[in-house]
């Protein structure tokens, strides 16, 4: 039971994240490879205040969202000017530099050595030591984001999103700032990743760069490609199919060596499957 | 529409029944058995590391079981991967072995894995043994938490005062990778070579991927060092020896405990020939090491890739069942009997546990000749 | 000291632009970024490797054939995979996204049929022969690998300018409608591209795989680095990504020189970004 | 009054030139119809001054009569609405959707605002284009016909000044093309300014007030629709007589 409500936690993280990406991705139609570096913003944000500031965890979220708001400003407007493939690349761009300077900017985020130590949130004396009381704040956390990106893509602003994603150029001649749209919902998908990456440092207490490259982006990708484009119902199923699947493999009592890439191949396989026979996964509406 | 989401809650629903009745014929048909987590990085590129503490655990655990097991119990390896050293992966993995197959002492790689999966072998009262990871954080990771690795810091004292004293080696230059095993081995060799009245005449950092390391090599061959120390974390070490020879430093090549494998001497080739590293008290002639990579070399007819790490596996195996074995599959009464550990002569050399749960082994000093892993005389 | 370093430079550069020319191949033909193309490189390397250590075939029949292979391999998994693909229409992102799937299997497989031991196609390395000109040294390979990045660049350059196939390639890079409404097979000219463009990467694997080494994880590597080549060079020209490729390296080793070398990566990646805002066809524009 | 002058625009397309220091003049409130041989820069004139291509020289500006916008609130209204010759339709949105988006108020700030009076508003605008049962449809499934009478309606449900129509009637069924016809007189009786693309002279005949002929960019002849069209130099060039 212990285990389930460990995977349940991993999956509520997991899902703040690709409930954000799905905004940037599903919805607006841009392919961005920048995510796991947000979530790694988060995840230091938290580690250096809590170890080198001894803030307590909710001021550290709030100003881990400051921080992580201005940086997807400034890469959101940098994103904005590309399209396609090209903004991919850009942004698999900005996911190395980042990735290099979490890794080198020593005395800020301690390197390679990583930042141990990460105490469990607090409120009002409250500590959520117990795994089950972490779940309750993840699953907070996770319904929050359902809630507000659900009523946030009902209202026009959620329109003109997947108008972007269909043809950007006539949706301008509309007379929208689709510039300024298109930043926008860069800096809410970030905001969200940057809370996944907070609860999940306080979860694991121990970060380190490793977790944050671009490898990682491509594997959120494709939770949120299978899991379905453009839904958000589609994005949690996604991740939880994507947690538990490596999970379960543990299961079968494969031969070890053979198990692991086991893993990898069912993982692409997956990923190419959907592309060619169901473009919208799972759950999805828009096809990709 | 509701045909879709009816086909996505059937899928997980297989996925959690799987889990479920997996889990359960693995308690009913194994119940006597003794349980040992390992996790490991299987794949990626740590596999070389999974692959040798594989290794090391299987013929343990085989050798044990052909004479009855321990007590008559037989000892069953339960093999996790961490995807390269993954924490989350990691941290998955510890607790399926703690909370599904409630495996009471487990093996971790990974100096990043041990410490974000402490935390919660602490809290479970279980037993996490290191047999890979020497950064000198993990000694306070834990009272549950022992090594049969050697701390990064006692290796660094005993190099630089081998350098200093044996070698006499003043000017000294080094290379090192830039993960939590080089930078930490850096700030210990640093601190000890300047105590040891050495001087670090450039030091240069390369990423862990990285195959290129002309520049960096032709900054140090600028200052013309007396010495080159490559702290690396696998292959690469070799590809450095072979570049630095290239571009014309001819100097003595010294290495740490990564870089002393048959993976570096082959990758390396001519060029780490004389080359000297210290590792842990691994000697060659010594009957249990000869046995155990005999063995190895014998099951998966290739030589370990990192043989220091398969000993140190064969090692932790063996102490853990001596520990049952006197003390019961308890984890409190292991703990106690493995801070009692005195001078156990293991693969990887005498073994003495002290009060942090850190093995302390006396350091070797060996080197590569023809290929060849020798120990070292001047 | 400062021969050394340009010396270094032409040495990654080489292995850059032969990367970068086989990426610019594919891409003017294929027009999306196919990030399978590394592992293609990588392929060919343990292709030869085969031949070599499991077969015994001699060094210079092995690497023929493992180039031929190589450029198979890159046509097949075209077909099974892009092609359908772009007969739906799917935009570039669709197809670079496949092409990840692709590569995580291909690199899956490789890691099981040859574990991710270090395997190297030199023989028992012996040091080799290493020259010395204006005190800047290098070795035989790396002789080899500039002299064949500058003649593979040669030859393409020949069969473009002077051949049949060379006028239908660049009408098909103008744009690939009115080549079919000429009557041209855009289908087959692509598929040539791309077995002459995966036979190119697989030289870079083989090359690499005889002065480093070769590990199933290194194509993502070098494929990044031979885009940012490409992408910096001038997507739609050779030339440009042979003088993308050389100047990459050139700023990435000056770059450690001064800075420190964990810093590679990002100087190469800035590179690119630098690129894509201020000058996005790059420096040949066409 | 003028709704749209051009002075010595120009535009290059690799060595030839589409636009020719063209300088035109359309008038207010009144329906021009602009024909031309194919390649004589039609709607690449359409496409500058909906800013989806840059001139090279030369500028364009549309003159906005100050009485017809008095009672709108939106500040940025674009101040011209336009159809393609290949129909661009946001596909895999409603085709109510699509209506909306038009209809929408554009300034940023009331983007997070729900205003659902627009649904009705859009759901009339379907009916007078015949596409009221398919409003739930994606606009991808919309046959041909129906496509090009989505853009008609994205047209009347924007209520900026200049029309810009490029071959509305391409491909369409006759009773389309009349239901085409009676919403582009409609637009002329709400004081807009419409410039029509169109090959079918006959057309032409019948809607269009005025015509301006373009051949290589440069124009031949503008003026009042029959007068123009009897000028010989038009009838040579373009009609071939």
């Amino acid at each position: 039971m212990e285990y389930l409500i460990h995977i349940a936690i991993i999956i509520s993280i997991y899902s703040i994240l690709s409930l954000g990406l799905n905004l940037i991705l599903g919805y607006t139609g841009q392919l961005s490879l920048t995510h796991a570096a947000f979530f790694g913003i988060g995840a230091y944000a938290i580690a250096i205040g809590e170890t080198k500031f001894h803030l307590n965890f909710f001021l550290a979220l709030l100003i881990g969202i400051v921080v992580a708001g201005l940086l997807a400003i400034i890469i959101g407007i940098f994103l904005g000017r590309f399209r396609r493939d090209i903004y991919a690349l850009a942004s698999l761009g900005t996911n190395v530099i980042l990735f290099s300077i979490f890794l080198n900017w020593t005395n800020l985020t301690r390197g390679p050595l990583g930042i141990p130590g990460i105490r469990r949130p607090e409120i009002f004396g409250f500590i959520f030591q117990s795994n089950f009381s972490f779940l309750l704040l993840c699953a907070f956390f996770s319904y929050l984001t359902y809630t507000i990106l659900h009523r946030l893509l009902k209202t026009p602003f959620g329109l003109t999103l997947k108008a972007i994603r269909e043809d950007e150029d006539v949706l301008s001649s509309f007379g929208y700032k689709v510039k300024t749209i298109k930043t926008t919902a860069f800096v809410i998908s970030a905001i969200f990743t940057a809370i996944a990456g907070r609860l999940l440092a306080s979860y694991i207490t121990f970060i380190d760069p490793s977790t944050f490259d671009f490898n990682e982006s491509i594997y959120f990708l494709s939770v949120v490609i299978i899991g379905g484009l453009a839904d958000l119902r589609g994005s949690i199923l996604g991740t939880i199919i994507l947690v538990i699947l490596p999970e379960a493999l543990r299961f079968l009592g494969l031969p070890s060596d053979l198990a692991a890439n086991l893993r990898q191949i069912l993982y692409g396989l997956a990923l190419i499957m959907m592309i060619l026979f169901r473009p919208q996964g799972f759950l999805g509406k828009y096809k990709m | 529409m509701d045909k879709k989401i009816r086909v996505g809650i059937f899928a997980v629903a297989i996925m959690v029944i799987l889990s479920g009745c997996a889990q359960t014929n693995i308690d009913q048909s194994k119940k006597e058995n003794l349980k040992i987590g390992v996790v490991a990085p299987l794949t990626g590129e740590m596999a070389t590391w999974g692959e040798s503490v594989r290794g090391g655990a299987e013929i343990a655990v085989d050798e044990i079981n052909s004479t009855g097991g321990v007590n008559g119990q037989k000892i069953d390896l339960i093999f996790e991967d961490n995807f390269a050293c993954d924490k989350t992966a990691s941290v998955n993995a510890i607790n399926k072995l703690i909370k599904m197959n409630n495996s009471k002492i487990n093996l971790m790689t990974c100096s990043g894995a041990v410490l974000a999966t402490a935390p919660i072998t602490e809290q479970a009262k279980t037993i996490m043994m290191v047999p890979g990871g020497s950064t000198a954080a993990i000694a306070e990771a834990g009272d549950y938490v022992f090594r049969t690795t050697i701390s990064d810091d006692i290796q660094a004292k005993n190099l630089s005062k081998f350098i200093a004293d044996s070698m006499k080696i003043k000017r000294i230059a080094i290379i090192y990778v830039n993960n939590d095993y080089g930078v930490g081995f850096f700030n210990n060799l640093s601190t000890e070579i300047s105590t040891n009245g050495g001087q670090i005449v450039k030091s240069e950092k390369y990423s862990p991927e990285d195959t290129e390391f002309r520049t960096q090599l032709t900054n140090i061959k600028n200052t013309s060092p007396d010495a080159l120390i490559i702290i690396c974390y696998g292959k690469e070490g070799g590809t450095i020896a072979k570049q630095a020879r290239e571009l014309g430093i001819r100097v003595q090549l010294i290495g740490t405990d990564n870089f002393g494998t048959n993976e570096v001497a082959t990758a390396g080739g001519q060029a780490v020939d004389g080359a000297i590293f210290s590792t842990e008290g691994i000697d060659m002639e010594q009957p249990r090491t000869k046995h155990l990579i005999d063995a190895y070399t014998q099951k998966y007819n290739h030589v370990p890739p990192v043989d220091y790490v398969v000993a140190d596996t064969y090692d932790a195996i063996r102490l853990l069942a001596d520990a049952i074995s006197a003390r019961g599959y308890n984890p409190d009464g292991i703990k106690d009997y493995l801070y009692g550990v005195k001078d156990y002569a293991g693969a990887s050399g005498v073994i003495t546990m002290n009060s942090n749960g850190d093995a302390f082994k006396p350091t070797q000093i060996r080197q590569i000749r023809n290929g060849k892993l020798v120990n070292y005389q001047n | 000291m400062f021969a050394q370093i340009l010396t270094n430079s032409l040495i990654a550069g080489s292995v850059y632009a032969i990367m970068a020319i086989s990426f610019s191949l594919v891409y003017s033909s294929t027009k999306f970024f196919n990030m399978a193309h590394g592992m293609i490189a990588v392929v060919g390397g343990y292709l030869v490797l085969t031949l070599t250590k499991l077969l015994g075939l001699g060094a210079i029949p092995s690497i023929i054939l493992g180039i031929i292979s190589t450029g198979l391999c890159g046509v097949i998994i075209h077909f099974i995979v892009f092609e359908p693909l772009k007969k739906r229409q799917s935009s570039s992102t669709t197809l670079l996204v496949a092409s990840l799937g692709v590569m995580i299997i291909i690199q899956a497989i490789i890691s099981i049929l040859f574990t991710s031991q270090f395997k190297t196609l030199g023989a028992n390395y012996n040091l080799g022969n290493i020259y010395t000109i204006a005190s800047a040294t290098f070795t035989e390979i790396n002789l080899v690998t500039i002299i064949s990045a500058l003649s593979i660049f040669a030859f393409l350059i020949i069969i473009f300018k002077y051949t049949r196939f060379g006028k239908i390639v660049r009408a098909l890079n103008d744009s690939e409608e009115v080549a079919t409404i000429v009557g041209i097979d855009t289908k087959k000219t692509i598929r040539y591209l791309i077995f002459i463009g995966s036979a190119i990467a697989g030289v870079a694997g083989i090359l690499t795989g005889y002065d480093t080494g070769l590990e199933p994880t290194m194509g993502m590597r070098l494929l990044l680095k031979g885009i940012v080549a490409t992408i910096i060079g001038g997507t739609n020209s050779l030339g440009g990504a042979l003088i993308g490729a050389y100047f990459l390296a050139s700023v990435e080793n000056f770059g450690i020189w001064k800075l420190s070398g964990e810093w590679k990566d990002a100087i190469a990646l800035g590179l690119l970004i630098i690129f894509l805002v201020f000058r996005p066809r790059g420096i040949i524009r066409k | 009054m003028n709704a749209l002058t051009t002075t010595k625009l120009t535009k290059h397309f690799a060595g030839t030139k589409a636009l020719d220091e063209l300088c035109l003049e359309f008038e207010h409130r009144k329906i021009t119809g602009l024909i031309g041989p194919n390649g004589s820069g039609k709607t690449t004139l359409i496409n500058i001054i909906s800013n989806f291509l840059q001139a090279d020289s030369g500028e364009y500006t549309i003159h906005e009569d100050a009485k017809l916008n008095s009672d709108l609130s939106q500040t940025n209204q674009p101040k011209f609405s336009r159809t393609f010759q290949n129909v661009r339709l946001f596909d895999q949105m409603t085709v109510l959707d699509n209506i909306i988006l038009v209809l929408n108020d554009k300034n940023f700030t009331n983007l997070f605002v729900n205003d659902n009076r627009l649904e009705k508003k859009a759901t009339n605008i379907l009916k007078k284009i015949g596409l009221r049962e398919s409003a739930h449809k994606l606009a991808g499934e919309l046959s041909y016909g129906q496509r090009k009478l989505l853009e008609i309606g994205r047209v009347l449900a924007s209520n900026s000044q200049l029309i810009l129509l490029d071959e509305p009637f391409a491909g369409l069924f006759p009773q389309m093309i009349e239901t085409v016809k009676k919403h582009i007189n409609t637009l002329k009786l709400h004081g807009k300014t419409v410039i029509l693309i169109e090959h079918n002279i006959q057309l032409i005949r019948e809607l269009c007030d005025r015509v301006t002929v373009l051949n290589c960019g440069k124009s031949l002849a503008s003026g009042e629709t029959t007068t123009t069209l009897s000028q010989p130099e038009v009838l040579g060039a373009y009609l071939g007589k």
